[in-house]
């Protein structure tokens, strides 16, 4: 029985190593994060049941460490595949963690006593972090890493090197109970063969500076969704208080602009399928946490598809008063208040329109991390291009390598998990010599 | 009788009931705290000595809560049993002099979250008309 | 704003139509109110460029003929810039007015002219070139060779009254259908701002137009380019009505002829620019050069650059002292101004300026111009 | 039994829970409950760190009882009871106090919340402190699987399955496979549903481990995961494999009824071949329909047509079951948009299929005798309720096949007029180029709001009335033909599919599937899985994905070839029963019998045919049957918990 090895590490990589694993595969499951997760780690609900995104990848995350052939190889990249189906030889390069995780129990002493303060990518930003840190406090597998770039013990700034007679600071490695820091740690390489291969490196937030008209950046309160969906949630920077970055009030009036980099010939023709129901449900908390807030989405369709979605829909319009104002807007900002004052044309009443906000969100569009070592064939807008989608729905142009989730396209979280419990099938079926590789039968 | 807060025990079936307090908790329905839900795998195992103890420890009101016959069970017929069983216990509560409003025999599916709401709803007015329970029990000849 | 109870019938052929003038990318538009939201007039002017465009999309024919929007546009680019279909809607507005135009035309002309292909367009410009050139040289060479004789350059007010005549029936041509555009305009719309107000609301609207443009590279040169030609023009017309009102003053040789050449200079370039940045199409020209090349587009300029271009030469070869050649250079002038007013003026891109006019008077009185 | 040591371990759900009840005071409050040892709260309990407090709280205080007062036992009872387990102690002593749905959720006042959260703690302590260890069953798993629904779902689920090595059983009601991507034309602008079904085919053909039964039904499922027994009734083909499709039987057959393999658009009589490429490729006999004249019998030269064919029963072994029954299409109302009412007015479906080349028109766009000039689709027929008879959730699928065929017409007709007349265009992910493309083929969108459009049949031609919302104005857009984009609703027989299978549907009519998101593609009920439409609206591409991911589900279950089954089933206390038999007559599953023990009757349950519902527990008059996990105790000490009362026993 060969194994399989799994590209990312999110909801849908989860999904699918926890199938194989049930059918006593052994999976290697590669993240370049220092913990699975992906991005519905950052979540704080999930539409369209509002159930909180924790409690349905927590579970999951915690299930990974109970299968023995579960490996997880995190703070990882793939360098190179080669090979074919049914025996791939993989390099991967195992960036250092400077801490020796074997050792590390994740206590956390390490990241209080660490001086220097760096924002929290995990908070978009909006918090800081220690050099030295752990993703966030579920995080799976719990372990510090050293942020190499500014721990000014591995990269101490100029001035102070000259100065220094030894080597700077240490004072994690003093503080740690288990003497688990490891300074000299260096990249090693991983060599693995595995049978089948499953890309699920999902994706990223299509940068929002590429529309200057919104103005993201230049005005302080132009957020994107998944900064504010941080400042919403529990385990934010704010722990679900919603400020506003310019001066810490409670907001009046939130604004959403959809398709912000989606449905557009000059960024991505593809629409990204999950921000309307995001928008939603993020008003939908708005209003749970502060009750008296008025939020209008800026849309061009509002596309509820799915199961629950347009009741989810109409709850938000009736239940929450969530008005939805079809037009594209301009954002300016009003230096005094640092509000926003938003142009648009109200396509219903053919009327030009401004509105002040204290707050805008952009629903940005999907960017796939498609640009991976292995020389797979991209389609349009850089999803990574399925052999044939009708009759093989997730398998990549190389035979044996399989893709899931949003890097194959833009879809929300049942769809990748639906995905991914399909390639852990063809996946399994190659690792387990059931069948050689289905050639193509029919050309 | 303005302030009395009545309460009521509720069994619910695990498949259906049980499944639509669920629903009615994600869509965020509200309804009155009054009441206290046990999960059983079927109404056909509710058996008429909990209703009972139910009563003698205060229960203002007790509700028992299954899937549609004819064909929704789970297990076949086990609603057809409870509700062959509480129709008699329904007469042996009157003989105890205890308002037949105060125990209600439902079918609530898995789907129907806000028919919950509504049985609860019901049943907190019509107990809060009747009044607490101890106050007018006496034996009936 | 809402519609009655009764229905509007629609004409489902009219985006035709405005396919063939150059509205080609109209139905790719999807009616988002991103243009009027990003256009530096819309807030000024209140008026939406997307409904106009809807309108087309339909075929919605009595709305259209009556909507202001698209002559309120400038073509400041920015809308095309930031459709999120690449629909360019500077694009369609221009064919919008080029249908509406057509429309207004009383004569029905206007629309084989508009819709004709370039080469019909220049066949038909060379005919009537070539009339009124047999016309002019058949009947005044004579003249000519006489007055150049003289060695003196002496505006022979003979030699204009075929173009006065010309001028006048383009005129007759022109001003039933200016009048039908003001009537299609204004109708079921209320006049609320007094005239005088109006007049002050037009004058602050263009001032805050070419303030706010200034700071835009490429939209200060059209800006530059259209100012040039309107000071040529502009020009041009106050020396005609002051020859004929007051010949004298071309006594005084140094003002007039500096007028004259500065007049002529500036619509050479004005019109030159655009032709040759069209002609070239390089890389680094705005798009705008690349995208408004439709027949119309180039006809209003190839008529107007030789009438310029003889308007200089009448003045050089006169101050080289080549008398006959000055001659010939104003009598070429007014060849090809003939064909220029029979055709452009009367029926072609340049009936723009009336229209626009119009529909900035309706606007102002209207309550359209915000003013604030 | 040993003195319960109980923990108490209170979730704050993020702000689910801590949001209105006070975490913090229910957590002090149940230290006081009598053998609660430690009490505790953490903000997210089903994650790692959180299932952590519990493993070393176990192992330090020597806990023998877990309460976890957190969400619903239907998110995360098995992830609590395997995070005890792993710590040494029986996963069944754990306890789960569901203070979300039931509670913070559902009441706003902190005050009343907080005090409520408390008592249901207090309930699931009292019931904690009656819990016993249970060891879980084994039983053998059929390496077999019954795929219910023979299209695209139900193809890729068996043919996964068959990959495995599983013997699969292909039950479709209908005399072929294929379902309805067959007969739909172009799926996207350069495949053909058909193409695909056919290449589906092949690959089956060449399965010696799938076995087809058409023109079948499952009329009965018992058993359990891992060991079902169905019973299929095979209904009578008439017809048999000697067929050589030559058709004269077609010619004399005196019935003909409407031809619901091109949506109605055509004819055809009782016995008929489905479509081109059908598999099983031969003619059948349409039972409900055939007056049995024998014409056919008779003109048949290979001898292949025999009435006296009766319907026989199968009966089956299998591991799982996949359903995928898919969907059936919205059927508007005599009279809805003039549906009925003039010929011009089709369906998408029969739109469609018209333009597959194998259509009755041979894809040409013929409608009401001609081909029109302007035509118009009016979305959102039958769903998100713009119409009486609609329902409230978007059939996903008619905006992306509308515009599919949109572009077709326009490719094929250019000079004919083509509106899409829609409330909001769904084409979500890639699809969205679908939209750009038909803008570019000049086809028209309009859209209304809440006023939704309306079709006028007058002698000078149809028109179609909207109240434009761009534009905020009435417009009548003169039309040559309507095509109705009817959605998708569950399908007409699915009550017979709830009353064998047991699944059950959600608040739209389709299949629940037991989480949306933690086990998309599995019903409630252990062994079962769902693919395609039965859970909801869905496109070719995500039918067969959830295909393969149901067979990934079942080969989960069957992989090990031995099911866990849940202890929670009856169990006889011998010295207590009197043999009075009343539970045998109770039992639904005839899992109890009567034995003698050294002379006397006693009950005995057989623990393989026990499915736990604990009817018998409530009918045995002396309390010998107790239901476990649910005992007489456990319930009694959970109703006088309700009022701080203790069950003395």
């Amino acid at each position: 029985m060969s194994s399989v090895l799994i590209v990312g590490g999110g909801v849908a990589g989860i999904q699918a190593a926890l199938d194989l694993a049930e059918q006593g595969i052994e999976v290697y499951l590669v993240d370049k994060a220092p913990s699975v997760g992906g991005k519905m780690a950052y979540l704080d609900k999930t539409f369209p049941t509002l159930d909180c995104a924790s409690c349905i990848l927590a579970p999951k995350m915690a299930a990974l460490l109970r299968y023995p052939n579960i490996k997880l190889i995190m703070n990882s990249e793939v360098l190179e595949v080669s090979g074919r189906a049914g025996n791939f030889r993989v390099k991967i390069l195992k960036k250092p963690t400077y801490v020796d995780w074997s050792k590390c129990n994740g206590c956390g002493v390490c990241t209080e006593k660490c001086p220097t303060k760096v924002p929290n990518e995990y908070n978009m930003g909006l918090s800081q972090r220690r050099a030295i840190y752990i993703m966030f406090p579920q995080a799976v597998p719990k372990r510090a890493i050293i942020d190499a770039e500014h721990c000014i013990r591995l990269n101490p700034p100029p001035k102070a090197k000259e100065k220094a007679k030894g080597p700077l600071c240490g004072v994690c490695e003093r503080n740690c109970p288990t003497k688990a820091i490891r300074y000299d740690q260096q990249p090693e390489i991983i060599d693995l063969n595995v049978a089948a291969i499953i890309i699920a490196t999902g994706m990223e937030l299509y940068d929002p500076k590429n529309l200057p008209e919104l103005g993201y950046g230049k005005h302080q309160n132009v957020y994107t969704n998944l900064e504010f969906e941080r400042l919403v949630s529990a385990t934010g920077p704010t722990n679900g208080e919603i400020v506003r970055k310019s001066d810490g009030k409670h907001p009046r009036k939130i604004a959403w602009i959809q398709c912000v980099g989606s449905r557009d010939v000059r960024f991505n023709h593809y629409c990204s399928a999950y921000c309307c129901m995001a928008a939603t449900k993020q008003a939908i908390l708005a209003k749970e946490h502060l009750p008296n807030v008025e939020c209008t989405v800026y849309y061009m369709d509002i596309r509820a598809f799915g199961k629950g979605f347009n009741e989810f829909l109409e709850r938000a319009k009736k239940e929450f008063g969530v008005r939805y104002i079809r037009g594209k807007v301009r954002i300016d900002e009003i230096p005094e208040s640092k509000n926003l004052k938003i142009v648009y044309e109200d396509t219903a009443e053919s009327y030009l329109k401004t509105e002040e906000y204290d707050m805008v969100v952009l629903s940005m569009a999907v960017t796939p991390n498609s640009k991976l070592s292995i020389p797979l064939e991209l389609a349009e807008g850089g999803f990574i291009k399925l052999k044939n989608p009708y009759l093989d729905p997730v398998s990549t142009t190389i035979e044996g390598i399989f893709v899931v989730g949003a890097v194959a396209g833009a879809k929300d979280i049942p769809d990748s998990v639906t995905e991914a419990s399909a390639a852990a099938a063809r996946a399994a079926l190659i690792a387990k010599r059931l069948a050689c590789p289905t050639p193509e039968v029919v050309k | 009788m303005s302030d009395f807060e009545p309460k009521i025990v509720v069994y619910a079936c695990n498949w259906c009931t049980y499944a639509a307090t669920d629903l009615a908790g994600t869509s965020r329905m509200s309804y009155p705290e009054n009441v206290r839900i046990i999960r059983v795998m079927c109404s056909g195992r509710v058996d008429p000595q909990f209703v009972l103890q139910a009563f003698a420890d205060g229960a203002d009101g007790v509700i028992v809560a299954g899937c549609h016959p004819p064909a929704d069970c789970h297990y076949l017929e086990g609603n057809y049993k409870a509700y062959r069983r509480f129709e008699l216990f329904r007469k042996l509560l009157e003989s105890f002099g205890i308002e037949k409003e105060r125990f209600r025999l439902e079918w609530i599916s898995a789907a129907e979250a806000s028919r919950w709401v509504q049985v609860v709803n019901e049943m907190v007015a019509e107990l809060k008309k009747l009044g607490p329970l101890k106050k007018n029990l006496e034996v009936k000849e | 704003m809402a519609g009655g109870s009764e229905f509007i019938s629609i004409n489902p052929s009219l985006n035709r139509e405005v396919f063939k003038l150059g509205g080609k990318s109209l139905l790719e538009c999807y009616q988002c109110g991103s243009c009027t939201a990003v256009c530096p007039l819309a807030e000024e002017l209140n008026v939406s460029f997307r409904r106009a465009i809807r309108y087309t999309q339909l075929g919605v024919e009595e709305k259209i003929l009556g909507d202001i929007s698209p002559w309120s546009c400038n073509l400041h680019g920015d809308c095309t810039d930031s459709c999120p279909r690449g629909a360019s809607p500077s694009e369609i507005l221009a064919a919008i007015r080029r249908y509406q135009a057509n429309k207004y035309d009383w004569t029905g002309l206007a629309r084989w002219w508009n819709n004709s292909s370039l080469t019909a367009k220049i066949l038909t410009y060379l005919a009537f070139f070539a009339i009124s050139l047999l016309f002019y040289f058949g009947i005044y060479w004579q003249k000519i060779l006489q007055f150049a004789s003289t060695g003196k350059l002496v505006i022979l007010s003979e030699l204009l009254i075929p173009v006065v005549a010309v001028f006048v029936v383009a005129l007759v041509i022109l001003a039933p259908s200016g009048y039908r555009a003001y009537r299609f305009m204004i109708k079921d719309k209320k006049k609320e701002v007094g005239f005088f107000k109006s007049l002050k609301l037009i004058a602050n609207f263009f001032i805050k137009l070419e303030t706010e443009s200034m700071g835009v590279p490429h939209k200060r040169d059209r800006i530059l380019e259209h100012v040039l030609i309107l000071v040529g023009l502009g020009l041009f017309i106050l020396l005609a009505i002051i020859y004929l009102v007051f010949p004298k003053f071309f006594e005084f040789e140094i003002i007039s002829k500096a007028l004259i050449y500065i007049a002529s200079l500036s619509l050479l370039i004005g019109v030159g620019s655009p032709l040759t940045k069209r002609l070239m199409a390089s890389e680094k020209t705005h798009w705008y050069y690349k995208k408004f090349r439709h027949p119309t587009d180039w006809m209003s300029l190839i008529t107007l650059f030789p009438v310029a271009l003889m308007a200089l030469l009448v003045f050089v070869f006169y101050d080289l002292s080549m008398i006959l050649y000055a001659y010939i250079a104003f009598a070429l002038l007014l060849i090809f101004l003939i064909p220029f007013l029979l055709l452009e003026f009367a029926f072609g891109k340049h009936t723009h300026w009336l229209y626009k006019i119009i529909a900035y008077y309706v606007g102002a009185r209207t309550g359209y111009f915000r003013g604030d | 039994m040993t003195e319960p040591r109980i923990g108490v371990y209170v979730c704050h759900c993020g702000f689910n829970i801590a949001g209105t009840v006070d975490v913090k005071k229910v957590a002090e409050y149940a230290k006081t409950l009598p053998n609660v040892v430690v009490a505790r709260d953490y903000v997210f309990m089903c994650s790692e760190p959180g299932q952590d407090l519990i493993k070393q709280d176990i192992k330090e205080h020597n806990l023998n009882r877990v309460v976890v007062a957190s969400c619903s036992p239907s998110l995360h009872e098995v992830t609590f009871r395997t995070a005890v387990a792993e710590a040494g102690l029986n996963k069944y002593l754990m306890e789960m106090a569901n203070i979300r749905e039931h509670c913070s959720w559902v009441h706003h006042d902190k005050e009343k919340a907080t005090e409520k959260a408390k008592e249901i703690v207090r309930m699931a302590v009292a019931k904690a402190r009656y819990l016993d260890p249970l060891e879980e069953l084994e039983v053998k798993a059929e390496q077999s699987a019954l795929v219910l629904g023979g299209g695209v779902a139900g193809l890729r689920a068996a043919l996964e399955l068959a990959n495995y090595g599983l013997q699969v059983y292909l039950v479709e009601k209908s005399p072929t496979i294929g379902g309805k991507a067959a007969l739909i034309g172009y799926v996207d602008p350069k495949t053909k549903g058909a193409e695909i079904v056919s290449k589906m085919f092949e690959l089956i053909k060449e399965c010696p481990r799938i076995h087809i039964f058409t023109n079948s039904e499952l009329i009965q499922l018992s058993g359990f995961a891992g060991n079902y027994t169905a019973k299929i009734r095979v209904n009578p083909r008439y017809v048999t494999e000697k067929c050589t499709l030559c058709g004269e039987c077609e010619e004399v057959c005196p019935i003909e009824i409407s031809n619901e393999y091109n949506f109605g658009l055509n004819k055809r009589k009782a016995i008929f071949l489905p479509f081109n490429n059908a598999y099983p490729p031969y003619y059948a006999i349409d039972h409900r329909v055939c007056v049995k004249c024998g014409e056919c019998e008779k003109v048949c030269r290979f001898g292949a047509i025999n009435l006296k064919q009766e319907p026989k029963i199968v009966e089956l072994k299998v591991g799982a079951l996949v359903i995928a029954t898919g969907y059936d299409p919205y059927r508007p109302f005599k009279g809805e948009y003039g549906y009925g009412l003039h010929e011009s007015i089709i369906t998408l479906f029969q739109l469609a299929r018209m333009l597959d080349p194998e259509s009755p028109t041979k894809g040409e766009l013929i409608i009401g005798g001609k081909i029109p000039k302007s035509i118009a689709f009016i979305q959102c027929v039958g769903s998100r309720n713009t119409t009486p008879g609609a329902k409230e959730y978007c059939s996903r699928m008619c905006c992306t096949t509308a515009i599919n065929n949109a572009i077709k017409i326009k490719e094929k007709y250019p000079d004919t007029n083509v509106y899409i007349i829609y409330k909001d265009i769904m084409t979500y992910g890639s699809d969205e180029s679908l939209y750009e493309e038909a803008g570019k083929k000049l086809v028209q969108f309009v859209k209304f709001e809440d006023k939704i459009p309306r079709v006028l049949i007058t002698p000078e031609g149809l028109f179609i009335e909207v109240f434009e919302y761009t534009i905020q104005e009435n417009i009548r857009i003169p039309v040559d033909a309507i095509v109705l984009s009817i959605g998708m609703l569950p399908p007409r027989d699915i009550e017979e599919l709830i009353a064998v299978t047991r699944v059950s549907c959600g608040g739209e009519g389709f299949v629940r599937e037991a989480h949306l998101k933690l086990a998309p593609v599995e019903a409630p009920t252990k062994g079962i899985f769902l693919a395609g439409c039965i859970t909801g609206p869905k496109n070719i591409l995500e039918s067969i994905r959830m295909g393969s991911a149901a067979a990934a589900k079942a080969m989960s279950l069957l992989s090990k070839g031995k099911i866990t089954i849940e202890p929670m089933i009856a169990q006889v206390n011998e010295e207590k029963c009197s043999g009075c038999a009343i539970c045998v007559g109770v039992c639904p599953y005839s899992a109890i019998s009567i034995k003698n023990v050294n002379g006397d009757r006693v009950a005995y349950v057989e623990k393989a045919l026990c499915m736990g519902c604990g009817t018998c527990n409530a009918a045995c008059p002396s309390g010998a049957m107790q239901h476990l996990g649910f005992k007489d105790v456990q319930l009694l000490a959970q109703t006088r918990a309700v009022f701080g009362g203790e069950v003395n026993v």
